[in-house]
This record gives structure tokens, C-alpha cells and sequence, in this order.
């Protein structure tokens, strides 16, 4: 990828010779549990607060302290919000790591630094800024122990001199982090301050980079994928939520207790209209999200890899009987434990088909926030009606990382239960069959347990069974039901949520794309516009199975990119698998599967390389 | 071509017990086990209980795992709701389904191998969250369904026909239940009808984890010189642990007593259980007795049969989730999705 | 299906007006556990023994007593040995399926039947033996409970009287049923003998069908698939055995521990060369299965679709952490527990990516007795030479039915370990790096844990590592590891067996098949050329990933038909999912799923269908 | 970038043991857990008890499942082969890997989230089988690598940090292992250097599974008020069951005792253990008895340290299985694959 990914860095340095402005990217460096969260987080906000967009992601090891973490802060006018390659900005505070990290700068690019590092001897081409860290804390902070932890916050202050952050919006940002800790709150406000005031008399000033004030944050959020999906949860109603803790989907679940604590104690009855189990694995966690959307709750689990792996048994059996769940896969890099602070979407192939025999499954796949916390909803929704489980298939760079969003919008349609018969819709029925096909839509009726009417009770089973729910080894009645599996699962091909697309004038090729590819593709369809005079149309998927819009823009274009972040380029096959040879042939597979969240180089870089070798005639 | 009638229509025409609900709907469709397969007169044992109890059938769901035993709910209460999972993991779904309506009865059958083998991680969390549910474990110390290899309640030094020998100690389910803090711990044995009968109605009567191991000989597989849970080894072997009678609906009798004596556990419906205490001061709510009793007792080779332990008062797992009285699954839209206000308080948190 | 198929059928039956010799399809029903399978194997076995190619096909219920069982035993000159649809001869035993089954069978063939079930008067088109079974055990087995158990015995007599097997074959298969039960089998023989004089006295005799000697099953034998599977086991030199029972896969590990037994324990100091085990569930046993060949063992285990699904996990594990071990899925009908006594290939799509994350697994497909036992030896020496997983794809047809087959090959090669470095060849290295790919091949070297000397130990893990096995979450080591774990997967193409490829003179196109698809298709071939002037070609895929002998195969052909035994076509859809569109745009999906073994009647009438359709401008 | 050296070479300068070996060989990498965690004193005890018992580090492995318990075999023992498997499964993985080559000796390391949560199942039947292997559980009833929620061994009423309370009764991994059938079972603190130091050495000598549950205090999310996994906690309530002390290669001194004196019991490779016995006539080798003084301690709101229970009579699932005395891995060719007159003897008997 080098070559040319260097190329349009070099291209991008090259146009920074005035002050850029609202256009930066500041990576800090830090160790893990050194308090650096809260900093980086006030930092980021106080970008936001001036109303720049701006996209924090966290680069963390997996342990609990002590070793190398990052923190990359994207501001960016045009809302770029994508990971870039190239570092403006390095505040380095980790020994550890800091000569790494330095070498890894370019030329001319602003490093701040713990004075004791003298990092100022390794290059010249770097302009540096010195820092003694301990000292200035040591007058505020006496206790020893404390003063590790505000430590960090100082560089908040020395930052936002230098670029041009305004105090008062970190100040405020920093009072957002310690909400109910006004001494705590104090006490990092003078930390930033004393750190601005030592950048403001000590420090040169610098003209590359500056943060200017303006209004495209007005009225957004920020909120991490994890917290905007357990919202979404909560909005939707969900009853039963069971889990089995794992990075990276824990915080989804610990968010929607906080929120089911906080909105669904019934105000007249000061009890619970909601359960958490925290179950002993995995495979528990999936048997009681199937246990409970049978007997009707709307019943979640979160998990990631691993998880999804030992879901596979109860997977095909909800499958196969036909019950209703939701399942979030926050997906981390496998194989295995792999590395299970990084982000991939590593989990397509094996969760559309997870489980033996002939099981198919249906993935949601959201790129935001806000597409998090809707699909919750209609995850919900589809998984009643259809009364499958609905995998979504969120990943760690999504559900962890901070965010800028649009407020989320209440739920405009009531909650749908799918096809439910109730006792007194029983009654009026000549017949119930609960595996019949009434409607040849694929999707039969059901009852629930309870239900006081002598046509409700059925016999629910992973085994053979015919339309009356009755065991059966026959095998036409065999063929019968999983022709009618298969019916349903082109129902939901119509249900799901429709891929958005978007269009540019004499489009050369098409990208496709999904989860969060999103953001380096919006960046990059810009730069090959305007840099490379290349048009683009984009799809973006959002759900498996595919819909027809899918196909038809495959037939719009010459050829279109497919975008997946793994190895095995999982959902460029899995649409191999669906369509036939002359839109497989239109289909160009990208791939990326370092773990980081993806950039926008990466991706300029792999569609010119594919737009040169085709020029060459490969 | 399997039969075409799919419900258990009422027959006011055969006798309606007390609740009104004719025997019929308690029944199950007819058994595919091997005649004189233990299971099967437990599921007759249970037919009775549910009757005799008079519990609303369509208020009931029974679950199981996968093997012979997990066959039999297809045998007993047709008019109930029923869910044969996979293998080992009903404790789960049972979990999942109670909690999404917990006014629900819940009665699940295992098997030894689908409990103490595959599922005994499951049955251990269970145990320990006194989920409200009858645990009925059809212990025949094999694999009945995948044609009789040993499980882990097989007897050390018991053998297959084909001549293996069993190297490992059996796991005592009883004592595992008891120390991971199951609030109704009892063993019986599918041939003894009237003591299977009480201790039913007990663990139906409970609420809490009610867990039954019934020892139910499998005919074909583990009837034979060698197993020790063959019919004849257990009519030779077996003790009773105290006599057991269920007096449903009685007036309530105290706790408190001597040893030698009789004790009335007073259940939550308010129905009783009637205890002859072990002159060696067994008591019924002694963890840590109960424990060395069963231990000492198996220790010597007896079979011990009767109700372990009880407690009634324990917290479960409704109560400790502070759970809304009416089955979550069916609380309307109001209940479950928070108001607009919520939704701007929370959006405004977050600018 | 039905017209053309019958149209087939009709043409066979027109064809039969004269006797036909050493051709015919016998149909036992019988209730599970009654004891017919003694009789039925000894039925197999009498016409095996008169030199008759002759295959048993059991189709049994999931339970132990009392369900509908049926046994069909074909013998045929030409040694087709696949399921037909059609039968020739009934013998009806069960009340319970006799009018369901007599309904089945065509105008004019013969159904013998116990004379209580008065079937005669429903048909008037089929020629009927009514025999009165009961009466005609009582005069030898006084004892009723017993009776029950011979009286099935006795329609081996019948038949034999009925089509011409030889009384001495018919006792000495009976006697081989019953090899350390004299008394047995001279009560069993009794009873058949009654049989042959009951038929020879008061039933008529017909010439429709007619067995002769003849000497097409010399020096051959008779075995089920699992037991050849367990053989070849025995011969790898296997050492570490775990299991889970299930059906069909029980009776591979039950065999093996008999041969491992019988054969394995060391003469000298009285003590067994191999361990087995009866793990707690499929994980613990694939775990035990990884443990062990990391530590340097020939490690197994068997199951079936459920069993597979919970292996998700460790088959990740083993895959990224590079463990070699071999696992046996006898496939049967799926999803969920499905239909556990019915055959299926259902479980490759989600073999092959078995576990979440960028996961890939080998697997071997035997379609014979003789393939699976030399498979089984492959097996080992694969997984030992890839460090990884191998899975052999077998099937209940082949695992738990009986076959006739060649006597096994003594292993020709040395078992073969693989990479592994001992402590003098460490010695001599300058260095040692686990997971360095030294050979350019994608294949490391390995130690073993125990071994002596200082480079040895390493530290094996299913999270992040470098090439000398330390920990490490890099994303450029990580890129270098699983790019060089594909390369391993190329590297297996080349050591995997290749397919057979058989081939016609001017064919018009070819067919990709693979497991026991095998059968059906040999006849079906012949018929499309003898009946239909349609000459073919046929290529039996024998692993994953794909040799390039399909390849070239596709090329060849100007179309290729694809068949799967299970909905989603997943053979079809894994080739999709290797090739490029001019392939892919040959290739023609047929698809079975009914849970019988795949009859050659289904065959044919796909193709010809497809070959109408097709004429017809599809 | 990781740190370029692959191998720990051995180092003549340090300290050898009498078998030659120097400390180096036995320490491991430099721990990424947490300053202060209770891990990391374990993996030291672990280092100087393999060190001092002389045992060769490369016929060790050390094994472990996932958390940050279960990274610590990385820091002990460089020069052992180790094995990081999948969470809550290293009891088939240790199983297979002794079965491969018993001439191994194993110690694994696993947590209480990894043993009693998603583990228990592996847990309990690694129990019933008497593999000859260390098991160490560093519990610290939380899940600590996942950010400190409660595990199936946190107490009951105690608090996470958000405040959310635990409302389950904990996991005695202790008393079950006692119940399966674990023939050495023993609970120390991993501040304790001297108690768990004799323990480690006890269990590294024992032939059969050794359970020790280590109570490792997890200073990140379980060190606070609330939780009695804390260090102030369990130095607060920790009681010794008895002097445990180790003495290598001694005379064997009879096990035959009277209560309140103390005891030596002989382990397979001759050296002995010493335990000060319980008044309470407390013996280590009366199964009923240990989990009855354990339940009862327990009940009083009690810690108990020490050896609770051995048994080095016991088959170990070797012997159990007639295991060549060999390693099965590495047999070679004429070992494993039998004759071809074997094969002939076969096909014959199927023709
Ligand atoms: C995951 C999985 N593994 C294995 C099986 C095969 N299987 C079916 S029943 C059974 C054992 C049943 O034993 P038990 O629970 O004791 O019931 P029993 O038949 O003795 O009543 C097994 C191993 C399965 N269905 N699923
Ligand atoms: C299948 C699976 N589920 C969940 C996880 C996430 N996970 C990693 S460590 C851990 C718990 C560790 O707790 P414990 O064993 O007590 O170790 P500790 O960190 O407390 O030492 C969990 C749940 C995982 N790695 N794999
Ligand atoms: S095999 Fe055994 S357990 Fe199964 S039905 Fe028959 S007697 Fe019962
Ligand atoms: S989080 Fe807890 S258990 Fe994990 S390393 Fe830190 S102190 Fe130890
Ligand atoms: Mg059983
Ligand atoms: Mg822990």
C-alpha cells in the first residue's frame, strides 16, 4: 500500500505551508489507567464545544494498566471524521513509547512531550515542546499518588494555547467529565490552567495549526455506539437482557442498565418492568434470549468473537423453532481471542451462516450512532415479526469510540410484536397451526405459553416437526419446512433496512461499503472528486440478506469496490454467493484487516492502486 | 404420516378435577420410550400431580434438553406450552421463559447425561439463582437415547454390557445442589409412586428451585447385573430417607421440632409438607447437615430417598430482580418505552 | 421431481417383464428394537456371499423401541449399490407403516407380509405372500418374550425360498451374526429354515425376480463406513481419542475403542498405547483434541452437527494458534438437532468457517469405506503436517450403513509428524521462531512441550503473537501472521488428496460431486448414456480447500452440475466463493435435502429436468 | 514492538538449584498486570516453589484460560513450554496435553470467573478425573480483565464499584472439588508468601489433581468497602485452618494421629506434608468431615486457609486408564501402528 499512500500524504502535507484552519489531527500517547481518558475526552469536547467537528478514538491494549494507549483526536471543518494516517499533533507521555511514536511523525509536525524525555535530541525536523509535567502539578497537587492522575490534564491546557482552544470550553468540557465531583472538577480546571498559562509564557506559538470557532456542532452529540445502542434497546422496550461480559460489547450492556435503572422502574409499582441476568457464558447468555423471546419478552444478549462462536448451537436452534431474539455482535479481531481491543469486522461469514445444517441468519449493519440506536429499534421489530434472531453487527471502532451525532429521534412507530395470536384471535380460527405458512410469506403464527385457550399450547423443538408443531421424521414434511425457512428468509430480504446510496455526477465505478467503513469513504469519494477527478456512487449496506437495491446498482455501474474490514473479504463473498456472474464480475473486493480503525489513505490509497493497475490493464 | 389431531381439545366428558380442567389436558401423547422405561412412569407421576393440584394446565410450561428423558414432556400435559432444547442447556431457556412471564409454572426435565455431563454448568448457575421451577433429573445413570454409555452419575465400578467399567466417581446432584444453594433438594425413585407423588406436589407447591432426582432406571441399556441403577439393585438398596406426605391446603403446623418427630413445612401457597425427622436430628433446613448426611449415608452404599432440604423463605429470583408482578413479556408499549421527556433529558445530557 | 422420475421408473418397470437376474430392491419394515437388524444384516450378508454385489441402506427413528424402521437391501449385477426409490420386494413386518408402505410400492411387485395385517385386500395389483410369522416361531421358542426377538429371522427364509438365496448362504450369514452365540444362532437358523419350508409348501413361487451365484464380491468385505473410519484411525496411530456420544457418530469412537483394545495394548508391558476419553460434552472433547496435539499427539474426536457447532470455539483456537488434531463429523440432517437418524451433507459451509473472525478449516470427504479408512490415515498426517484442524466430512449413510468394499491397504507410507524439531536439530539452529515461516511454504516449525534444551518452550495463545510466539497486538505482526496462514491454506491445496476424475468419450458435460453422492451418480452416468445418448464426465471432489484439478475440470466443460445433499447448495456456494466468473458461470447447482440417502432416481430426474429446461431455452 | 530476545538462555552467573537449573529459568516475562495485583505475588510463590523443588522447567507446563489471572503463567517459568487456551476451557486443554505426555508435570493457572462462571462445567469434571495437575484459582471475585464485574465467587451482598449489588450466594470452589472427588484441595491468600509457598510445594508433589483456591485480591475493581475479596478484608477475617509447612525428602513419619496433634502425610515421591491438626478432629483425609468444618466455618462468616483435603492413594487418571508409562506423543511408529497381519486378521473376520 506504501507507495502510493505516502504519495497522498506528501500531496496533503504539501498544501499545509499556511495555518490550517479547524483541520488537525492530535494523537495522544499515555499509559493504560493513567487517568488519560478523562483528559482526552475533555479535550475532545472542548473541540466539540466550539462547535468544530471533531472524532476521538481511543488505540488501547488489553490489559488493565501500564501499557502504551493512544488517543487520536480528529478535528475537522468538512466533518471528516475518518482515522487518518498522518499525526499533526503528538503529545507524548508514555517513555515507552515516545521515541516509537516520534519516529513515526513527519516533518514539520508539532510534538509536545514530558520534558524528562528529551525527545528534542532524536530529531530536527520536528518542532517540539517541552513540558515538565510533574513539576507544574507538584504545587496543586501535594499527595503523590493524586498527582499521577491529574497529571494528564495539564495537557489539555498547554493544547489549547497552542492551537487555539478556547479556555472557557475546557474548562466547561472538563466539568461535563466530573459531573457530581465539583472538587475533582476544580482541581483538573487548575491543572488546564496551569498548563495554558505555561504554554501562554514558555512555549513558542506556531501558525501551522489553528481551531477557530464556528456552528457545525450546534445541537449534536457525543456519544459512543455502545450508549447509543443500549439506548436504542431501552426505547424499544426490551424486556430480558442477558449477557456474559466481553470486550468490546460490555459497555452496551452496562449503559442499558444504567438506563433501565434510571426509565423502567415503574413509577407505580417501584418494580422492574425489565431483567438482567448476567449469565454464566455465552451459550447461557443466547438459551435465556431464547427462552424469553419465546415466551414473548424482547430479549437481547451483546457479545463479540468469541461469544458469536459458542452462540452457534442455540443459533441454529432458534433458527430451526423460530424465536425471536436480538443478538449485538460488537466485533473485535479474530481469529480466537485475537486481539480483542481492536476493531474488524471479522464476523459476517460465520454469523450468516452460524450453526450446522442449513442456518441462515439475518445482520444488521449500522455505521453511527444514530443508525445504532434506530437498529436497535428495528432489530427488535424484525426479529418478532420474522421470529429469527437479528444479528447487529456492530464493531469496536463504532461501539467504543466518541462520536458526534444528531440527536436521536423518539421512536416513530409503535412497537410491532409480529404475528401473535391471542386467545380471543384464536377462537375465531377454524385451525392453528404454528408452523403453517397462512400468509406465503414464510412466516407462520404463534402463541405464547399462558396463553388461557386450548388451541394456543405447541410443542417447541430443534427436531424434525410438521406444521402442527408435531414430531416428525417424515422427510417431505422435512423438505416442507425448510423450503418455508427459506421463504421467510427472502420475507425479510423485503423487511430489513434498505442500503442508502449516494450519487455523483458521471460516476465511474461504485463503492460499496458498510459499518464503518462509512467514514474514510465519504472523505475519500471527496478526494477522488476534487484530487483525482474521479466521480463515485456509494452504497452503503445496511442489512443482510441483501435487498434488490443492491443488484440494481451493481447494474448501474461498470464495476463497484467492495470494502471489508478483514481478511477474508466476508462480504464481498457472501455476495459471491448470492448473485449470479454477471454482477459477481462487476465486484472488485478491498480489504483491510490491521485491527486499526480504518483510514482514509488506507482506503485513497487501495481504490488508486486498483484505478492505476486497471489503467495498466491488469 | 404423524397424526393429524394437534390439540388436546377439553372433554368435559371425563372427570374435572377441582380447578375444573378435565384429566385430559394433563395427559401427554403416547410415549415413544421402551415399555418399562423408567421416564415414562414418572411422567405419570406427574400427570397426577399437576391434576391432583389443580393447576390451570395452560398456565404451565415444561422444558427439557435432549435424550430420553428429554423426550418425556411430550408425554405429560398437552394443554401446557413445551420446549425441548438442545442438549444440557434447558436451564437456560428455562431461565429466559420464566422470566418473560413469571406467573408461569415451570417444570423442566432432564436427563443425568444432559445434567451432569454436557449441562452441568448450567444446572450449577441454576442452583444458585432460585429461579422458580420444578428440576426433575430422570436419572438412569446412562445415555439412554445415543444407546447407553456411561454418565456422570454412573456408579464407580459399574459396567456397560459391553464389559467397560466406570472409573469415576458419580456426581451427587443432590449434595451439589444443596451447597450451590437450591431451596428444595430431594431424591426419589421412579418405581416408588406415593413417595414420587408427595415430594411432586411439594416441589410444585414451591417457590423456588425445586430439584428432583428421580432415579429411573433405563430397561435397555442399564438393567443389568453391574449398573447399580437397575430396577432390582434399587428395590434391594434403597432406603427411605423420611416418610413423605403432601397435605395440600391443610392448616398450617409449626416448624419447630424435636427429633424423632414429624415436621409441617409450611409452603408458599400455603399448602403443607409433612416430614418424618431422622432420629439423627436430620432437619430439613440444615444446609451444612443435610450435606453430611447425604455424604455419610453414600459413604456406607444407601440410596437415600426423601426431601433433603427446604427453604421456603429464600429470596428468588423474581424477588431478588425486584421484578414487575405481570409477565414482562406482555406489558404494553406504555410500560416499556419511556416518554419523549426521557429521550430529550438524555440527548440533553450528552450535547 | 415427479414426472420425469416416474416416466424413469415406469420405463424400468416396463422393461422387467422377463425375470430379471441378480437385480432388485428389498424392503424390510419392522418397529426399532424388535431385533430385525440380525435378521436384516443376515439377509445382506446371504446374497453378499452368493457373489452378488448388494448394499443396506437402515432407515431407523431417533428413539431405542417400538418406531417404524425399514431396511433396504439392493443387490445388483452391475454393483449399483445407491438407494432406488422404487422397491421390488416388501416385507412387511410393522402394522404400524404396512398400508403406508404397501401404497408405496408399484402395479406387480411382491410384498410379503404377516398374514394378521390382511393386506391383501387392499390392493389387488401386487402379487402378496401373506405368512402367518407367529404361528410359525411358536412350535420352536416356547418362551414369548424371546419369540419376538426370532420371529424376524424367519423372513430371511421366506425371501430366500421367494428369490433364490441359497439356504447355506442364509446360515452362514446367520451364524457370522452371532459369532460367540452358538445356541443363537441355531435357534436363528431354525427359524429361517422354517421360513424356506413354510414359503416352499405353501407359497407360490414367482419369476419376476431371481438371484444367481455369481463372483463380483470375492475377497471383498462388509463394513459401515464408522468402523472403516475407526480402522484407519487404528492404523494412523492414533493416541489420544475423546468423545461425545451422538448419533452417527458414536459407533466410529465405539469401534475404534474395541480395535484400540484389541490391538493397542502394548504386549510387552501390558499397558495401552492410547488414551480415550468420554469428555463432558463437544467442547471439553475438541479441547482435550488440541490440548493433546499441541503436546505432541495424534489426537481425535467424532461428531455430528451439534457437536460442530460448539467446537466453534476451539476450532478458532486451533486454527489461529496453529494445533494439529483431526475431528470426524458424521454429518446428519441439520439445523438443530434436525433429524438425528437421517443423512445429510449439511455442515460444510459452516465447517469450513468454523469459528468467528478470519477462521478456515480443511476438510477431507470419503465417499467409501476403503476412502475413509485411508482418510483417516491422511488425516493425521495433514493435521500434523498444517498444524491445524482436519475435519473428515463423512455422513450417516456412509457412517452407520453397510457397504461392500475392498479389504483395506496396509498404510504404504511412514506416519508422517510434520514439522517438528527435536533438541539436537534445535541445537544446531541459530534460531527458532514458532510462528516464522521459514520454508516459505506458510508452515512454521514446532517443539514439543517437554523438550530439553533452552530455544524449546514457547508460549502458546489465541490472542495476538509475533513470529517467535510472544504476545503482541502489532497490527503489522498481525497482518504477517494471518497472510501467512493463508499462505498455509495454499500450501494445503497442494497436500490435500486430490478429486477422481472419470471421464466419457464426447462429454457433454460434467458433474462435481463429492461424499456419498458418489453412488447415485455411477449409475445415473451409465443411464444418461444408455438411455438417453448422453455421455458425461465426472470429477468426485475428495477436499477443501479445492485442488486444481476442479479447475481445470470446469474448464474442460462447457457446464458442470454441482450436486449437494443439503438445501443451500453449500459446495456450490464454497466454489462460488473460490472462482471467477467464467467458472462460476458453468457451474449448475442440484440440490437434495430430503434426509434419505441420495437415491440415483432423484439424480437422473434433476438432470434430465435441468437438460429439458435447458433445451428449452431456460 | 515487542522485545526482540525469544528465549530465556540459561545463566551459569545466577544461583542454580540442585538440580542445576538457575532462577532465571523460572521467572518469566515482566507482568503487564497491574501494580499491587494479587497475581503477581502467586506467580512469584510459583517461581520459588518450582525452583526450590528442583523440577526441570522444560518437563513443566503451564497452562491457562483467559483474564488477567490467566495471563500470568506468561510471567513464570519462561523456560516451561506455556499454553494461553480459550476462556474457561484450560481443563480439556491441561487434559489432553498430560495425556499426550504424563512424564509432564502441570500447573494451571485460571480464574474465578474463568473456573466458576463460564468454567465450572470443565471445572467440575477435571475434579472427577484426578488428572495429575496443579490448578490454581487466583480469585478475586471479580471478573478483573473485563473491568471488574461480579463472579460466581464474589460474596454475597457485596458491591461493584457503580453500586450494583450482588445478589448471589458465591461458588465454594473448595467444597465442590472435595464433593467430585479432587484428591488434594486446599485454599491459601496470595499475601500469605509462607502458607501458600508450603501449599504450592504440597501440590506440586501430590499425583493427582490439586485444587488450590488462592484468594488474590484484585486492587483495580475489588479493592474497595463491600467487597470481602479486599485485602483489608481478608486480612481482617482470614483464619489459618492449621500450620501447613513443607518438608522435602524427609523420613516418612506415620499418618496415624490423635486431634490437636499433627500430622505427615506421605506423597508419591516421598516427601511429606505437615499439617497441625484441628482440634475439632479435623483429619485431612475424611471427605464428609472437611466439607462439613468447611460449611460450617463458612456459615460463621469465616475465611479458612490451608490443606482441606488429601488423598494420594487415589487412582490418578493414568493409572486409571493403563496408560503406557511412555509418553503417548511421542511413541514411536512400531509402537502406535500395529502389524499388517493385524489388518489381515481383521479384513478376514468381515469378508
Ligand atoms: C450437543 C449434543 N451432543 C450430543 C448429543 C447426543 N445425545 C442425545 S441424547 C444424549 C444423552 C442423553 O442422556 P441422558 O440425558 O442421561 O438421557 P437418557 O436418554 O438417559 O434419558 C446425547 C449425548 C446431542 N443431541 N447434542
Ligand atoms: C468466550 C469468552 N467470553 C468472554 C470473554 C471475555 N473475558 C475475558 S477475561 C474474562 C473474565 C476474567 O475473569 P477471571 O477469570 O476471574 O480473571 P481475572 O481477570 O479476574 O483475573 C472475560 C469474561 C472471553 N475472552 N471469552
Ligand atoms: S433406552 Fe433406556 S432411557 Fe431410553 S427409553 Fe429405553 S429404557 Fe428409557
Ligand atoms: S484488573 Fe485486577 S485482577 Fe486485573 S491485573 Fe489489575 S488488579 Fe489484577
Ligand atoms: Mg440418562
Ligand atoms: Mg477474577
Amino acid at each position: 500500500m506504501n507507495t502510493i499512500g505516502d504519495k497522498i500524504q506528501n500531496k496533503v502535507s504539501e498544501t499545509s505551508v499556511q495555518t490550517k484552519i479547524n483541520d488537525i489531527v492530535i494523537h495522544v500517547a499515555t499509559a493504560n489507567g493513567s487517568g488519560s481518558q478523562s483528559a482526552n475526552t475533555a479535550l475532545l469536547r472542548s473541540i466539540f464545544q466550539m462547535g468544530i467537528p471533531v472524532s476521538g478514538k481511543n488505540l488501547f491494549p488489553s490489559n488493565i494498566q501500564g501499557l502504551p494507549t493512544w488517543f487520536t483526536i480528529r478535528a475537522n471543518k468538512h466533518g471528516y471524521v475518518a482515522r487518518r494516517d498522518q499525526i499533526d499533533l503528538l503529545v507524548a507521555m508514555n517513555p515507552e513509547t515516545a521515541t516509537d511514536d516520534l519516529f513515526k511523525m513527519q516533518p514539520g509536525s508539532l510534538v509536545v512531550y514530558d520534558e524528562p524525555l528529551k525527545l528534542d535530541s532524536l530529531r530536527d525536523d520536528i518542532e517540539f515542546y517541552p513540558v515538565p509535567f510533574n513539576e507544574l502539578v507538584k504545587e496543586i497537587v501535594p499527595n503523590a499518588k493524586l498527582r499521577k492522575l491529574v497529571r494528564n490534564i495539564v495537557y489539555n491546557g498547554i493544547v489549547a494555547k497552542l492551537i487555539g482552544i478556547e479556555m472557557a470550553e475546557v474548562e466547561e468540557a472538563i466539568r461535563k467529565q466530573f459531573p457530581n465531583k465539583p472538587k475533582a472538577a476544580a482541581l483538573n480546571i487548575q491543572a488546564a490552567q496551569i498548563g495554558f498559562e505555561f504554554a501562554a509564557e514558555k512555549l513558542p506559538s506556531q501558525d501551522k495549526f489553528r481551531l477557530e470557532r464556528m456552528d457545525k456542532t450546534k445541537g449534536k452529540i457525543i456519544i459512543d455506539g455502545n450508549a447509543a445502542a443500549a439506548l436504542g434497546c431501552l426505547f424499544a422496550g426490551v424486556t430480558v437482557v442477558t449477557w456474559y461480559p466481553i470486550t468490546p460489547s460490555s459497555s452496551l450492556i452496562e449503559s442499558l442498565i444504567d438506563y433501565l435503572r434510571r426509565y423502567r422502574i415503574d413509577p407505580e409499582t417501584g418494580k422492574a418492568t425489565f431483567a438482567v441476568i448476567q449469565a454464566e457464558d455465552e451459550i447461557a447468555a443466547l438459551g435465556m434470549v431464547v427462552g424469553a423471546g419465546w415466551a414473548g419478552a424482547r430479549s437481547m444478549t451483546a457479545t463479540s468473537g468469541p461469544g458469536i462462536s459458542l452462540m452457534s448451537e442455540f443459533s441454529g436452534l432458534a433458527y430451526f423453532a423460530e424465536i425471536p431474539g436480538v443478538v449485538f455482535d460488537v466485533q473485535r479481531v479474530g481469529p480466537s481471542t485475537g486481539l480483542p481491543t481492536r476493531t474488524m469486522q471479522g464476523d459476517l461469514l460465520s454469523t450468516a451462516f452460524l450453526s450446522h445444517g442449513d442456518t441462515k441468519n439475518v445482520m444488521l449493519l449500522p455505521s453511527s450512532p444514530e443508525e445504532i440506536y434506530e437498529m436497535a429499534g428495528q432489530a427488535f421489530d424484525l426479529a418478532e415479526q420474522l421470529q429469527s434472531l437479528v444479528f447487529v453487527m456492530s464493531d469496536l471502532d463504532l461501539g467504543m469510540n466518541n462520536w458526534m451525532a444528531d440527536p436521536f429521534r423518539y421512536p416513530e412507530n409503535p412497537i410491532n410484536r409480529g404475528k401473535v395470536l391471542t386467545a380471543e384471535q384464536l377462537e375465531k380460527l377454524d385451525d392453528f397451526g404454528r408452523y403453517k405458512d397462512v400468509d406465503g410469506d414464510g412466516i407462520p403464527y404463534r402463541t405464547l405459553a399462558g396463553t388461557k385457550h386450548h388451541k394456543a399450547p405447541y410443542f417447541t423443538r430443534g427436531t424434525g416437526h410438521d406444521e402442527y408443531a408435531r414430531y416428525s421424521e417424515d422427510h417431505q414434511n422435512f423438505e416442507v419446512l425448510l423450503n418455508r425457512l427459506n421463504k421467510k428468509f427472502e420475507t425479510a430480504r423485503k423487511l430489513v433496512p434498505k442500503p442508502v446510496v449516494e450519487k455523483m455526477e458521471n460516476a465511474k465505478f461504485g463503492i460499496v461499503a458498510y459499518g464503518t467503513s462509512h467514514y474514510p469513504i465519504v472523505e475519500v469519494r471527496d478526494a477522488l472528486q476534487k484530487q483525482h477527478g474521479l466521480a463515485t456512487d456509494y452504497l452503503r449496506l445496511r442489512a443482510y440478506p441483501f435487498t434488490e437495491e443492491l443488484a440494481a446498482f451493481i447494474d448501474q455501474h461498470e464495476y463497484v469496490y467492495v470494502i471489508d474490514q478483514n481478511r477474508d473479504a466476508q462480504m464481498y463473498q457472501l455476495m459471491k454467493i448470492d448473485f449470479g456472474t454477471k454482477r459477481i464480475g462487476k465486484m472488485r473486493s478491498l480489504i483491510n484487516f490491521d485491527g486499526l480503525p480504518l483510514s482514509s489513505d488506507r482506503v485513497l490509497s487501495l481504490i488508486l492502486n486498483e484505478e492505476k493497475d486497471s489503467k495498466n490493464g491488469r | 404420516m404423524a397424526d393429524r389431531q394437534k390439540v388436546v381439545t377439553p372433554n368435559p366428558a371425563l372427570k374435572l378435577n377441582q380447578a375444573g380442567f378435565d384429566l385430559g389436558l394433563y395427559k401427554g401423547g403416547k410415549t415413544t420410550l421402551c415399555a418399562g422405561c423408567g421416564h415414562n412412569a414418572i411422567s405419570e407421576r406427574i400427570v397426577s400431580a399437576f391434576y391432583e393440584m389443580n393447576i390451570d394446565p395452560y398456565s404451565v410450561v415444561k422444558l427439557s434438553g435432549i435424550g430420553c428423558s428429554s423426550k418425556s414432556p411430550a408425554y405429560f400435559l398437552s394443554a401446557s406450552h413445551g420446549f425441548n432444547a438442545v442438549h444440557g442447556r434447558m436451564p437456560s431457556v428455562a431461565t429466559g421463559a420464566l422470566l418473560a412471564n413469571r406467573t408461569l409454572l415451570g417444570i423442566g426435565v432432564s436427563g443425568d447425561g444432559d445434567t451432569a455431563s454436557i449441562g452441568i454448568g448450567q444446572f450449577v448457575h441454576l442452583m444458585r439463582r432460585n429461579l422458580p421451577l420444578v428440576y426433575i433429573i430422570e436419572d438412569n445413570g446412562c445415555y439412554g437415547l445415543t444407546k447407553g454409555q456411561f454418565s456422570a452419575t454412573a456408579d464407580i465400578g459399574s459396567t456397560l454390557k459391553t464389559g467397560v467399567v466406570n472409573d469415576f466417581q458419580p456426581i451427587d446432584t443432590c449434595v451439589l445442589a444443596i451447597e450451590l444453594g437450591a431451596t428444595f433438594v430431594a431424591r426419589s425413585f421412579s418405581g416408588d409412586k406415593k413417595q414420587l407423588l408427595s415430594i411432586l406436589k411439594a416441589a410444585i407447591a414451591h417457590r423456588g428451585t425445586a430439584m428432583i432426582d428421580v432415579i429411573s432406571p433405563c430397561v435397555t441399556f442399564n438393567d443389568h447385573e453391574g449398573s447399580t441403577k437397575s430396577y432390582a439393585y434399587v428395590q434391594e438398596h434403597e432406603e427411605y430417607f423420611g416418610e413423605v406426605s403432601f397435605v395440600p391446603y391443610f392448616e398450617e403446623i409449626n416448624v419447630d421440632y424435636e427429633p424423632g418427630e414429624t415436621v409441617n413445612v409450611t409452603m408458599h401457597d400455603g399448602s403443607q409438607l409433612l416430614l418424618s425427622k431422622l432420629p439423627e436430628n436430620y432437619s430439613p433446613n440444615n444446609r451444612a447437615e443435610s450435606i453430611q448426611k447425604l455424604i455419610e449415608r453414600r459413604t456406607q452404599g444407601e440410596l437415600v430417598t426423601g426431601i433433603f432440604y427446604v427453604n421456603p423463605e429464600e429470596q428468588n429470583l423474581f424477588d431478588r430482580l425486584n421484578l414487575d408482578d405481570a409477565p414482562l413479556g406482555t406489558l404494553p408499549q406504555e410500560k416499556v418505552r419511556p416518554k419523549p421527556e426521557a429521550l430529550d433529558e438524555l440527548m440533553a445530557e450528552l450535547m
